[in-house]
């Protein structure tokens, strides 16, 4: 079973990957790019087949590894 | 003053960190393995810079998750002190033990250099031997030492003078090009609310005698010596 | 002969051996030392182990001819790298080692995993590293490509190093339109090591366990060969990338756990897996030790799936080594390693029979007698011809610029005079905290930690000297590293090489890689300086056009006493600047003449190594007794651009009244005459330096003072120190900061 | 107009970051975690209004800037 994971920051956390690529998509003559936000993309595979078991346990994993509460959010998505 | 240095797999300034302890209070620094879940009886627990876990997901991010972890927060509790220089930092946040996180550099670019640092406020356990608006030379080397916080967080900071350490220019003045990551109020280093928690993001284990440049980093452990006694 | 029998070996055709670069020869010489058809994984074996790069078959012959003994080189060429005595029972490790090719497909990782390759080159000698160099030549700074592959290598390079906590103290960093479709990455590394816990690859002892560690098997960098075995791997949906990505993480656990092994008294031999991985090291250890290598392969440790006997044995992987460790120490040794969280696996066994033999799913894939196989590595002689000698040009035929201050500025702020200060402070230089001189200075300096002494060490190559007389080039690109180690006040104690150059098979690149080695072979010997390790990178060419002929030369000198060590900053003001040298105005291949007269010709400056070695002794006399309170050779750009870069060094400036006679003054003052230094003095320590001087013959002249807020050249230029620092700090930042 | 870019590393590439993750997660106590990659995630605010323009777009960006093409896949998504 597969996890797939989106760590992003939360709003209003400053975010300097992002900036900096907006930064050089306008210098490489990219006009129309309003903002940028970088996060995280975590692939997981589980041994797991239950749907909800997995979900829950990924949702452990977030909480105490993946992401850093004080300025990220996660979202889960299993298939 | 006993103190100990705690080394993580990929952790490569816990040599330095020991040899500026053993140096300056002249009593051989204990090592405590990330491993371990026993720590020693001390006055000092200094997590010190480097990669951690290679710096991968999140900056300290792993080692705050280590089995000596729990320890060190137990002697923080009980009023113990710690320092975290550079990654030390990083885990210090990780953990909770202070607030805020440290963000990529606003350059995206590693930075290593001598830079200028305020002392904001020389009562502390980590300061007392600088006087308050001191400017001294530290080195910094690091890919993530931009320090956020919430606007309420960071109120709270300064309101209590827990922000120890600040970059500045020649003239003592906080501005945006003497600051060489991008933290919010150009913080270097930030205390806890007990005072007994320092982290900070400059060397001062780098420089402690005349030949690596200057000897400014002295006046942080002495003082930390100090408050002991 | 034991039965080969791997049912999937396809038929080995004339196009299969051709696709693996074997000549007819070669091809030959393989049957005759397999006595039958190789299997498509000695095929493999043979076609790296005879590849230019790990068979040195184009450079060999001349190599040979490099001085590399002296009383304190304890391991020459032929280890991995080469090892001097230092006292006090310690050694210095060192080597350099090219990168370009993988840098210029991929700049970071390529730049990385070259760091990560030399440090074990370092470290499998038992040696703690403890300084990283980077020798860097970049395109011409209009080549589009050229800000992408300085920003992705040097972060590689950061990345690599600052992570397993080496510092990165020094290099160089060139442009020129040579190396537009050729970058040059070379990265050096230093370690200790006390003498009597030295490590070789040679393994020993019939039945002594082969243990492989680290990070796990992929198909990483298995290159030209690749399509040949894609028939016979799983999945081809996409092409994949023969870029290896590198774990700085990992390298750094493997530092620490081998060295912790090594201090124990478990290990027989060790060997980095380099290029050519598990093929090369296996190899290597049994032919060094005259036995045979059994491997199952089927223990190796793999990242991927289904992968076969030839991706294992081509694959490179980072951050791996193979070890043979005494027999009843496994178990020792794996608990170690299971600490540093590694891969440990016991792969096989010596054996008696000096063959290397592969199993895998129970069938003997390979069997292949490694003396011949070593020792028969093809040797060519590869037809040259002399690179003929320029024209000597003479600056009287040259119009004198009309503002001599302007141009000076123009020099500083240059692609090549200017602050690589946008590159060093990508690099972690202080971690370690012995680092006593950092970049920016003539050679840097690292202390022997809980010693008084330090290694001072520094790259050196002027390619557009080598280009235009490869033999003076040669003798300069030693001389400089001698002449930088001198000018810190250490003593020059020997070098490592690595040879970028074009295509070996052209008899003109030949010509240059032969003066090269003539040039190298005498300025070692004349130095007594000898060549303890280096690496030869050819074929640094695209579309027949090759790079600027570029042997890179890395030096270490040591100092007893490292409070000694000087910098290139002036102390007092009134101190009182000295030049030792004689200044002759050559104007020929100088950065003067490209940077302000666009011309790249004429007769590089000779090297008198003689008079090198008598004015670098007397230097280092003086410094080490103290007389001289700030040192700068004299080389880029010249007397002017030297007492530029003290100034801008020490923010004070300078009062310099020349003495140019009939010379012209553009002429003196960049020209680049070699063995010569500047030196900022007390009044005092004047006197004694210049009368010694006198008696000793060496050629020095008072030209000035320290002070005030300009270089001020009698009536020539004054600029200020500001104005200097202003263009030569704010080059590289803005031409990285601008789109291409 | 949004873009939602995933970049991956291709198929074999080593990825050291994964395998990191992968470890911590063990050690963590999580078991059945077969596998981990680890990727980017970009989200992009496009001025833009046609999708099929913003998606061309994008793929510029992706080759020129937001991925590495020697060692990384990209994947767009536009809403
Ligand atoms: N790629 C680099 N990495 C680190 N330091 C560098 C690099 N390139 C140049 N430097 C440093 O910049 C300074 C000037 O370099 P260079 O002009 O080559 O010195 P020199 O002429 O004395 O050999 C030296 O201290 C050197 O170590
Ligand atoms: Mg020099």
């Amino acid at each position: 079973m597969k996890a797939r994971v989106h760590i992003t920051l939360k709003n209003g956390v400053l975010d300097p990957q992002g900036k900096a690529i907006q930064h050089a998509l306008d210098a490489l003559g990219f006009s129309g790019v309003d903002d940028v936000r970088q996060g995280k993309y975590i692939e997981l595979d589980l041994a797991e087949t239950d749907k909800a078991a997995a979900k829950a346990n990924v949702e452990e994993m977030c909480k105490k590894l993946l992401s850093n509460m004080v300025i990220e959010n996660y979202a889960i998505d299993i298939d | 003053m006993k103190s100990a240095v705690v080394t993580f797999p990929a952790s490569n300034c816990d040599r330095d960190m020991y040899v500026a302890l053993e140096k300056i209070t002249g009593q051989t620094p204990h090592k405590i393995w990330h491993q371990d879940s026993d720590i020693p009886n001390v006055d000092l627990i200094a997590l010190p810079g480097g990669f951690s876990f290679g710096d991968y997901l999140r900056c300290g991010a792993m080692a705050a998750r280590s089995p000596a972890i729990k320890a060190i927060a137990e002697h923080a509790k009980r009023g113990g002190y710690v320092i975290g220089v550079c990654n030390g930092f990083q885990v210090l946040t990780e953990m909770g033990l202070l607030p805020g996180a440290l963000m990529r550099n606003a350059s995206l670019k590693f930075v290593c250099k001598t830079v200028q640092l305020k002392v904001e406020n020389s009562d502390s356990s980590f300061t007392n031997r600088y006087n308050t608006g001191q400017v001294v030379d530290i080195p910094v080397a690091h890919h993530d030492g931009n320090y956020f916080a919430d606007d309420q967080t960071l109120a709270k900071l300064e309101d209590n003078g827990q922000v120890a350490f600040r970059y500045v220019d020649e003239k003592g003045e906080a501005t945006p090009s003497s600051n060489p990551n991008g933290s919010q109020n150009n913080i270097a280093g930030i205390m806890n609310e007990r005072g007994n928690i320092l982290g900070m993001m400059p060397h001062p284990e780098r420089f402690i005698e005349n030949a690596q440049g200057g000897q400014d980093g002295r006046g942080f452990f002495e003082s930390i010596i100090n408050s002991l006694n | 002969m034991t039965d080969i029998n791997w049912n999937n070996s396809p038929d080995i055709t004339e196009d299969l051996i051709k696709e693996h670069g074997l000549s007819d020869d070669e091809h030959k010489l393989m049957l005759k030392i397999l006595g039958r058809t190789p299997t498509l994984t000695e095929l493999g074996i043979f076609s790296v182990m005879w590849s230019e790069h790990c068979s040195y078959k184009s450079s060999k012959l001349h190599l040979k001819t490099l001085p590399t003994k002296a009383p304190w080189v304890i391991h020459g060429p032929g280890e991995n790298a080469g090892v001097i005595d230092i006292g006090d029972g310690q050694a210095a490790i060192f080597k350099m080692e090219s990168h370009n090719h993988p840098s210029y497909i991929e700049p970071y990782q390529g730049a990385a995993t070259g760091v990560g390759g030399i440090l074990r080159d370092v470290f499998t000698m038992g040696a703690r590293p403890v300084a990283n160099m980077n020798a860097l030549r970049f395109g011409s700074t209009d080549h589009h490509k050229t800000r992408h592959l300085l920003s992705g290598v040097v972060e590689g390079i950061g990345g690599y190093g600052n992570c397993v906590g080496v510092p990165t103290v020094g290099g160089e960093t060139n442009f020129h339109p040579s190396y537009d479709g050729n970058i040059l990455v070379n990265a050096m590394t230093v370690g200790l090591a006390d003498q009597d816990k030295i490590f070789l690859s040679a393994a020993a002892g019939v039945g002594n366990p082969v243990i492989y560690v680290g990070s796990k098997t992929g198909r990483d960098g298995i290159h030209g060969a690749t399509m040949a075995s894609a028939e016979f791997t799983e999945d081809s949906e996409e092409k994949r990338p023969t870029v290896q990505v590198g774990d700085p993480f990992t390298e750094k656990l493997l530092i620490e756990a081998c060295l912790e092994l090594m201090s124990t008294d478990m290990v027989v031999a060790i060997q980095d897996m380099g290029a050519a991985g598990l093929t090369s090291s296996s190899v290597e250890m049994a032919s060094g030790g005259g036995v045979g290598f059994s491997l199952n392969l089927d223990m190796v440790p793999q990242r991927e799936e289904g992968m076969t006997p030839y991706e294992m044995m081509l694959s490179e992987s980072q951050e791996r080594m193979l070890v043979v460790l005494k027999p009843d120490r496994v178990k020792e040794a794996e608990a170690l390693f299971h600490k540093w969280d590694l891969d440990f696996a016991v792969i096989g066994e010596i054996t008696a029979d000096g063959n290397l033999t592969l199993t895998w799913q129970g069938n003997v894939v390979a069997d292949i007698p490694t003396q011949p196989l070593a020792d028969n590595s093809p040797e060519y002689d590869r037809p040259w011809v002399k690179t003929e000698a320029p024209a000597v040009i003479d600056a009287a035929d040259m119009a004198a610029p009309n503002d001599l201050g302007e141009t000076l500025l123009k020099m500083v702020g240059s692609a090549n005079l200017s602050s690589r200060a946008w590159i060093w402070q990508q690099y972690d230089n202080q971690v370690m905290a012995d680092t006593i001189q950092m970049p920016g200075g003539d050679a840097a300096v690292v202390r022997v930690h809980g010693t008084d002494k330090a290694l001072a060490i520094s790259t050196d190559c002027t390619p557009r000297y080598c280009y235009a007389d490869p033999f003076e080039g040669g003798k300069q690109a030693v001389a400089e590293t001698w002449r930088n180690i001198t000018a810190v006040g250490a003593n020059p104690m020997a070098i490592t090489d690595c040879l970028n150059f074009g295509n070996p098979e052209r008899p003109d690149i030949m010509g240059q890689f032969v003066g090269a080695i003539e040039g190298i072979r005498e300025a070692c010997t004349v130095l007594d300086y000898p060549v303890i390790s280096g690496n030869v990178s050819l074929y640094n060419e695209t579309n027949g056009t090759g790079i600027h002929p570029t042997p890179a030369i890395g030096g270490v000198g040591l100092m007893q006493d490292s409070s000694k060590m000087i910098k290139i900053a002036p102390k007092e003001n009134g101190d009182v600047i000295l030049l030792v040298g004689q200044s002759n105005g050559h104007i020929g291949c100088t950065q003067y003449l490209s940077i302000i007269e666009g011309r790249e010709e004429g007769a590089p400056p000779p090297v008198d190594l003689e008079l090198e070695k008598k004015n670098g002794d007397f230097v280092r006399k003086h410094i080490l007794d103290g007389n001289i309170s700030a040192c700068h050779d004299i080389s880029d750009g010249g007397l002017f651009v030297s007492l530029a870069e003290m100034a801008m060094a020490s923010g004070k400036g300078m009062n310099i009244a020349l003495n140019n006679g009939d010379i012209p003054a553009h002429a003196y003052g960049f020209g680049e005459d070699q063995a010569r230094y500047v030196l900022s003095v007390s009044a005092a320590d004047a006197d004694v330096i210049i009368s010694d001087a006198a008696e000793t013959d060496v050629k020095i002249e008072n030209i000035g003072v320290v002070g005030g807020e300009a270089l001020d050249i009698e009536d020539l230029l004054t600029i200020s120190v500001k104005e200097l620092l202003d263009a030569h700090a704010s080059w590289m930042p803005n031409y990285m900061s601008t789109e291409s």
